[in-house]
């Protein structure tokens, strides 16, 4: 166990390098960014009323102050790192003085919970079909649904997304089409309001599940026939193992290893979030927020959303190497 | 010598453990229209006898691994079972198992019917630890309480030299050799009356692969199974088989005791096969043969040896000789052994 | 090479199919070549038709003939899709391969090197690279900048097969047999990483056409070339999809898909047939 | 086998109880517990509000401000319609009269209404007005500071219903910082912001209204906002045209232009902001209750707003008159408009918006200057303008739209605009020739010997209307042999414009007043005063950076002419021919903007028969369509 204990901290410790380099990658080029807060929030503000350049400038300068922009590249470089070891990211150049945290708050719980979700069904729909698939390589119903999954996999999301969004909004109303809980209904944990946002998400979860399931449909198929052809497959069915077990402890046990490896790397890159989602289906979500910013220019934020994904992704990547010698006790930790 | 726990006491010619009749069975194929048979075992014959190891020996795409699979009832299109009967001492009425209810298949395997397989080392599902496979396997068929099965495994591990440890081991973190004892001692576990044995020590070396077979010996003896024991390593069949069969292109050529064979092998093919036995564990290619393996989608006609055969005449070219007992339980099919009369 | 070719077309329906699709979408991406319009001309035919004898796939809002167009978009948008797929595969498998048969210290540089790429989100880095570089932006530049962010994933994927084969008996015995790191590799460890190559790369590329129109719908493309992504942003720019312009969007989307089929099943059906034991099932060469 | 076939049919049961239990519940997109026929739904397009619970409008990064907040919460001192208006087009909202200047125009003074009431009770008043301007001066960082300090000397409230406004310097239309057109200058409320330590970081929330509603409810994720009539509706200004008729209003954010269609469609949306011509076309064919501003073709409401071809004057290569004008001679007006609008456009040659007051103003009267003008080719002289372009558009649409496209000379004119330059590419040639450019293999040639490069920058998806036009230019302009390319800047387009990191872009510097014929609003911000070094970035509106002597001379005289002063459209009429000659920007036409209005649950709203205000729902005029509407039977 001493060796999966130094395994653990040599993990670790690339973990930490590995945050380490993907935030400060970050911080450079959201500062090689063309776009300048100030002057964003200038010509917002300059759309009444003709200002004469001598009081822009005054403006650029009291806001310059006021998103603490001052002092010199190595002292921000520093700030940044200072808030971003306590937890903060300081307020958001766009709303200012929102904090960065806050607006991130308020997007997070929607798109975590509507991609984590959506993500995990596809996941195991994908691999409980393609598994059967893979095995029961004759049965006509898998066969179509290996047809269906292909068909799918390519298709680009945002027609798929329209699509699903004409068929049950317009042709057939029967789902709600945009936001993520009904107007005017407190968002408290009432029998109600989860109904509703639980109504309100299927639609954006349809089309994600839709559109992951074939790559993970095809990818177990896959993985399926190669494990079929092993010794302790074959064996296995030749000594009667009840076929079941087979499939599960057996052909899906085994396939499974380099999926887990995609789930936890895709749940972990949920926190882009799901930027056409939301675009579509008027769903809540961190994606929109990530792009507005960038068009804001307000790097405050773009780091902070940044941040969390480069942290949630580090941590799946190394939840996945902590627990691949579980997985497959064939690797070595060493 | 122990007789097999199910079956009293008998005549062993009386009651073979299993008689295969003329087995054909083809992989069948369709393009486009075109059915294509590739004749992988064409008319085979034998009898394998209670207690005894019954060797089958022949070069690689001869058919064992057909005929074995046919045996052990492992039929999956496109191989088909076109002609034949193959009856089991513990399962009759049916004609082979692959005509038999899942019911009974399920009862049969692993409890009469056992199976070492080509690198068995490999059998072994890798991310589960060896328990696991012991209680997939044998304890459906064992039954009573997981603690006694346990006993039992216990027990019979100590019997090809593992020590209880290695239950509770994943696959990888045992030896090469200890992997295949203990795929041996999986494969005996239910004490079958029939053990398949497919290339058990082709991958091994020579030291292991000795002490390997020593066990299989052993355990056959102590358990009176009967084994149908094949590889293409002549050098195997000599420290181990009782009888030996020879196969060549879908057919059996000759069989006898294998001391007979060994000493007055007959069929040209046999000859060539013995006079270029390599050492054991020497895994050299045999010289002295020209030629190639005919293609089975479009055997030669006649006996399927005459274009490679140095005694080849007119007749083997059109007619197929069948097997004959040239002396007391040595059987062959050659013309010029037999004589030139056809089938 | 044409014997195997021929072997696979006699005995794979899959890969006559796959092989028919492929064909069509080529053969329409090249037409590109031959067309009557330059691909960025607007109002040169009568627009809003529907597809009829003389407009095959209809026309658009925009006043362009839809076959002209999809032909250019899809040539565009494979010649993208292959160049970052090739490129990140390049290097996927280099990375991998290296990393998991060597492991140890060189494991662990070339791991963070490449969950550095992993962990990096590449949408904002996309965007942001979008406003600096503006209508330089050309098609084979965002295909590079992709295939920088697109291998890390797979090359994770190589390395974690290429540990598993390691613990198998057969690379010891070559080990011990003398072979070359670069022989056990090419020789013993190709053959179970190809089928994940070809899968993978299907994915790659359904990752990168996908993210092309995930930037053409926000608008960060170069939308004077035409490309499928960019045939979407158009289309929505005149809501094709409620004005009832359906071909608009329906004959791109079923060209991605076509190309997409016949590629997996050319995939699939190569992948069984070098691999030896399934090949055993359908050409019945048995043992 | 069996257990496939148990999982998939698991699998369609659960599926089908997803959807039957959601067919139970209410799918459809509108607010919970409010009744339908009380309610009008509007979009807001901002879209999703980042920062959704912030209302302080006066700070910097205000967060929305055309979620209700502008339309029906806030009030100030005037407002004036860009259409016909209630009651004219100059409304007195929270003054009581017009503002009142001195003779030299250093001060202003302002009568104000008494009765009006915030909404947490407690009386509007002059000292309201004096703590908006005095916060706003105090703190840099609020949006109105910069332009309240560089004009206001002093400002004081001798009683609670007057104020008077000090000036640092003559400014005859002071008082339009102060009059809502889209926006204005608004009210802050002096007991709230009182008791606030630092504005710049107070969130207002719960904003206290003054105009006739309160925040009802909002979403904290920036999707919708709902607001409600006050019960003392009748202290607010707009009591004096009656009850309004929505009780509740709902702001959204319905989504991108396909779904705003079907939110339509579905009677989720009463009330459009925009969409592209198509869109337009689809909702007029499929719902027999969707109205927008003209009952027929070309639907689109036109905003006195002008989208023109707007050059970096200080670009080396548009610092010509005769390289803009050999540009404009290039440009096939017709497919501008096709490409652009569907042929759905209002065109307008000169610079001042085809809207509202103006046609009778400027275009009409200026028409035979126009076809008399003549410009200098170098070899020849030509008359460049064609009267009868509006018409060619209507005679090129009838065929296909048949009845909808009017025949009347004055409806055409009214719909599709009077004449814009002929196209033709000889003079173009020769201006260029002129300039000094050659032409080399087809290709154009700088005079300093490089290729003629021209980027027209467009906002992409955020104005689709600009970029397909923008698009058509480039076409046009690339046929004569420039290297004319797209350049889209999605998001980037405010920095770079007014950075002047542009060749030439598609947008306006010309807005106006639209129902009244002052062109001061725009006009005032070209004066060479405020033109920006080449890098240092431009303020508003002058993107252009033009400077011109002659322009200035124009404006300062202005600024010493009263606001009604029938002299200002005289010299109006002196800035249009100058911008005609020198072409700093070619006008194209008016920005029409797709409004559709649902009439399923309320009409009486705006049309062009009935052009009582403009409807499209972000601008605060937009309130006075509220009073207007009444429930459909």
């Amino acid at each position: 166990m001493s060796g999966y204990a130094g395994y653990v901290g040599r993990r670790l410790a690339q973990f930490l390098l590995v945050v380490f380099i993907g935030i400060n990658i970050a911080y450079v080029v959201t500062h090689a960014s063309p776009i300048d807060p100030v002057e964003q929030s200038i010509s917002a503000v300059t759309s009444f009323g003709n200002t004469a350049p001598d009081a822009i400038e005054q403006m650029r300068k009291s806001l310059r102050e006021l998103y603490g922009l001052g002092g010199t590249p190595v002292q921000q470089y520093l700030t940044f790192w200072k808030r971003i070891l306590s937890a903060d990211f300081g307020p958001s150049l766009s709303a200012f003085p929102t904090p960065v945290g806050t607006l991130i708050g308020r997007a997070l719980p929607w798109t975590a919970g509507l991609l984590t979700v959506s993500t995990l069904i596809a996941w195991v729909l994908g691999n409980l079909l393609g598994g059967l698939a893979g095995y029961y390589r004759q049965s006509r119903g898998l066969k179509l649904m290996g047809v269906i999954a292909m068909g799918l996999h390519p298709i680009p999301y945002y027609i798929l997304a329209m699509l699903l969004l004409i068929l049950f909004g317009f042709i057939w109303p029967v789902l709600p089409i945009s936001g993520g809980a009904t107007m005017n209904l407190p968002q408290t944990l009432t029998p109600e309001f989860v109904f509703s946002v639980l109504q309100h998400a299927v639609l954006p979860a349809l089309s994600l599940i839709l559109i992951g399931v074939g790559s993970w449909f095809l990818g177990m198929r896959s993985l399926v026939s190669n494990v079929l052809a092993e010794d302790y497959v074959v064996y296995a069915e030749l000594a009667g193992v009840n076929s079941w077990r087979i499939l599960t402890s057996y052909v899906m046990r085994n396939a499974l290893v380099p999926q887990v490896t995609g789930l936890a790397m895709s749940l972990g890159g949920i926190f882009n979030g799901a930027v056409i989602t939301e675009k579509v289906f008027g769903y809540p979500g961190l994606g929109s927020l990530l792009v507005d910013a960038v068009y804001a220019g307000d790097y405050g934020l773009v780091l902070g959303v940044t941040t969390i994904s480069i942290l949630s992704v580090s941590v799946g990547v190394l939840a996945i190497d902590l627990l691949y010698p579980l997985l497959d006790p064939r690797v070595k930790v060493s | 010598m122990h007789a097999s726990v199910e079956q009293p006491h008998g005549d062993q010619e009386a009651q073979p453990l299993l008689v295969v009749r003329d087995l054909q069975a083809y992989y069948r194929t369709s393009h486009a229209g075109v059915r294509r048979g590739i004749r992988a075992v064409d008319g085979v014959s034998f009898t394998v006898r209670r207690g005894e190891i019954y060797g089958l020996a022949g070069e690689s795409s001869s058919g064992k691994t057909t005929l074995i699979k046919s045996i052990a009832g492992a039929i999956k299109p496109p191989l088909e079972i076109v002609g034949g009967s193959m009856e089991f001492a513990f399962l009759s009425g049916y004609g082979g198992l692959h005509r038999a209810a899942r019911a009974e298949l399920e009862r049969i395997r692993w409890r009469h019917l056992s199976y070492i397989m080509q690198g068995s080392m490999n059998v072994l599902n890798p991310v589960r630890r060896v328990r696991s496979s012991f209680v997939d396997f044998a304890y459906p068929h064992i039954g009573g309480s997981l603690k006694q099965f346990e006993q039992l495994v216990v027990a019979h591990l100590a019997r090809v030299k593992l020590d209880p440890s290695v239950l509770t081991a994943f696959p990888h973190e045992l030896s090469g050799g200890m992997r295949q004892r203990a795929a041996l001692a999986l494969a005996t576990i239910c004490r079958p009356g029939f053990i398949i044995a497919d290339e058990p020590t082709t991958a091994l070396d020579v030291v292991v692969q000795k002490e390997v077979l020593g066990m299989i010996r052993g355990i056959q003896r102590e358990t009176g199974s009967s084994v149908l024991f094949v590889t293409h390593d002549m050098g195997v069949h000599a420290h181990i088989t009782d009888r030996l069969a020879i196969m060549y292109a879908g057919r059996l050529v000759e069989e006898a005791a294998t001391a007979e064979i060994f000493r007055n092998p007959l069929h040209p093919y046999t000859k060539n096969l013995i006079s270029s036995l390599p050492r054991i564990g020497e895994d050299a290619p045999r010289a002295g043969l020209a030629g190639a393996p005919p293609n089975l989608a479009d055997p030669p006609s006649g006996c399927r040896f005459h274009p490679r055969c140095p005694l080849a005449s007119e007749i083997c070219c059109r007619e197929v000789p069948v097997m004959r007992e040239a002396s007391s339980g040595h059987r062959v099919a050659c013309f010029a052994v037999n004589g030139g009369d056809g089938a | 090479m044409v014997a195997f070719i021929r072997e696979l077309l006699r005995y794979r329906t899959e890969f006559r199919i796959g092989l028919a699709l492929v064909a069509v979408v080529l053969l329409l991406s090249m037409m590109a070549s031959f067309s009557p319009y330059p691909p960025d001309s607007v109002y040169v035919v009568p627009p809003d038709l529907p597809p009829s004898l003389t407009y095959w796939f209809g026309t658009t809002s925009r006043g362009q003939d839809v076959f002209w167009q999809v032909s250019f978009a899809i040539r565009n948008t494979l010649l993208f899709g292959g160049t970052v797929a090739l490129v990140s595969r390049l290097v996927a498998l280099a990375v991998g391969l290296v990393s998991g048969y060597k492991g140890g210290w060189v494991d662990r540089a070339l791991m963070s090197v490449n969950d550095t790429f992993i962990v990096i989100p590449l949408l904002p880095i996309l965007v942001l690279f979008y406003f600096v570089m503006r209508d330089r932006i050309s098609w084979l530049m965002l295909a590079l900048i992709m295939a920088c962010f697109g291998w890390a994933y797979d090359a994770r994927l190589i390395r974690s097969v290429v540990m598993s084969l390691r613990q198998r008996e057969f690379t010891q015995t070559s080990l011990f047999s003398g072979m070359t790191t670069r022989q056990i590799l090419t020789e013993e460890h190709l053959p179970y990483v190809v089928p994940i190559l070809f899968s993978t790369t299907m994915n790659n590329m359904v990752w990168s056409i996908g993210l092309e129109v995930t930037l053409a719908v926000l608008g960060f493309t170069d939308i004077n070339t035409p490309t499928i992504g960019g045939m979407i942003y158009w289309a929505n720019q005149h809501t094709a999809m409620v004005a009832g312009i359906w071909w608009w969007i329906a004959f791109p989307t079923i060209a991605v898909i076509m190309a997409f089929i016949g590629l997996f099943l050319l995939a699939v059906s190569v992948n069984a047939h070098i691999d030896p034991r399934s090949r055993l099932w359908s050409t019945g060469e048995a043992s | 086998m069996r257990c496939i076939s148990a999982l998939l049919l698991a699998a369609c049961v659960l599926g089908s109880l997803l959807f039957a239990s959601v067919e139970l519940g209410h799918a459809q997109g509108i607010p919970q517990n409010i009744p339908r026929k009380e309610l009008l739904i509007l979009e807001n397009p901002e879209g999703t509000v980042k920062n959704a619970g912030w209302f302080n409008i006066w700070v910097i990064n205000a967060s929305a401000q055309s979620n209700g907040l502008q339309q029906v919460a806030l009030d100030t001192l005037w407002y004036i319609d860009p259409e016909s208006g209630l009651d004219g087009v100059w409304d007195n909202s929270l003054a009581a009269d017009k503002p009142q200047y001195n003779a030299d125009f250093t001060e202003m003074t302002v009568k104000l209404r008494s009765g009006i009431f915030w909404s947490d009770g407690v009386e509007f008043s002059a000292d309201d007005v004096v703590a908006t301007v005095m916060t706003q001066i105090k703190h840099p960082a609020m949006r109105f500071s910069a332009v309240l300090t560089s004009n206001v000397a002093s400002v004081e409230a001798p009683d609670a219903h007057t104020v008077v406004f000090k000036l640092k310097k003559p400014n005859s239309r002071f008082h339009t910082n102060f009059t809502v057109r889209w926006g204005a200058v608004w009210i802050l409320p002096k007991h709230i912001f009182d008791k606030v330590e630092d504005p710049v970081k107070f969130d207002f929330n719960k904003p206290v209204s003054l105009g006739a509603y309160v925040l009802h409810s909002y979403d904290p994720d920036g999707k919708w906002y709902i607001w409600q009539l006050r019960d003392d509706w009748q202290r607010t200004t707009l009591a004096r045209f009656g009850k309004p008729g929505p009780k509740y209003l709902a702001y959204v954010d319905p989504g991108p232009p396909d779904k705003r269609v079907i939110a339509q469609l579905n009677h989720e949306l009463d009330v459009i902001h925009d969409m592209a011509p198509e869109g337009m076309f689809a909702l007029a064919k499929q719902s027999k209750t969707t109205r927008a501003w003209f009952k027929g073709f070309p639907y689109g409401h036109p905003d006195p707003t002008l989208p023109a071809v707007i050059f970096n004057t200080q670009n080396e290569n548009f610092k010509n008159p005769d390289v803009r004008w050999a540009l404009a001679l290039l440009i096939d007006i017709k497919a501008v408009a096709m490409a652009a609008y569907r042929g759905a456009a209002t065109i307008s040659a000169i610079g001042v918006p085809p809207t509202g007051t103006h046609p009778a103003t400027y275009h009409a009267p200026m028409e035979d200057w126009l076809k008399n003008f003549e410009i200098d080719t170098g070899k020849r002289k030509i008359k460049p303008y064609d009267p009868t372009i509006g018409k060619q558009i209507a005679d090129m649409l009838r065929p296909s739209m048949g009845e909808q496209i009017p025949t009347d000379p004055a409806e055409i004119a009214k719909a599709f605009g009077r004449g814009w330059w002929r196209t033709d590419p000889v003079a173009a040639q020769e201006l260029l020739e002129k300039a000094g450019f050659s032409k080399r293999g087809g290709a154009w040639i700088t005079p300093d010997g490089k290729p003629f490069s021209v980027r027209v920058m467009v906002e992409g998806d955020l104005r689709p209307v600009m970029t397909r036009a923008g698009t058509m230019i480039v076409q046009l302009w690339k046929q004569a042999g420039i290297d004319a390319k797209i350049d889209v800047a999605q998001g980037t387009l405010p920095t770079r414009r007014a950075a002047g990191d542009f060749d030439t872009f598609i947008g306006w510097s010309v807005e106006t007043l639209g129902g009244h014929p002052d062109l001061s609003y725009f006009l005032d911000s070209w004066h060479s005063q405020f033109v920006a070094e080449p890098g240092k970035p431009q303020p508003l509106r002058n993107w252009q950076r033009w400077s011109s002597p002659a322009l200035d001379k124009i404006i300062e005289e202005i600024r010493t002419v009263g606001f009604d002063d029938p002299k200002s459209i005289e010299l109006g009429k002196d800035y249009i021919k100058l911008a005609v000659k020198e072409m700093p920007t070619i006008p194209l036409m008016a920005y029409n903007v797709f409004t559709a209005m649902d009439q399923t649950y309320w009409t009486g709203f705006p049309t062009s028969e009935n052009p009582y205000t403009n409807p499209v729902p972000n601008w605060g005029n937009s309130r006075y369509m509220f009073v207007r509407l009444k429930p459909a039977s």
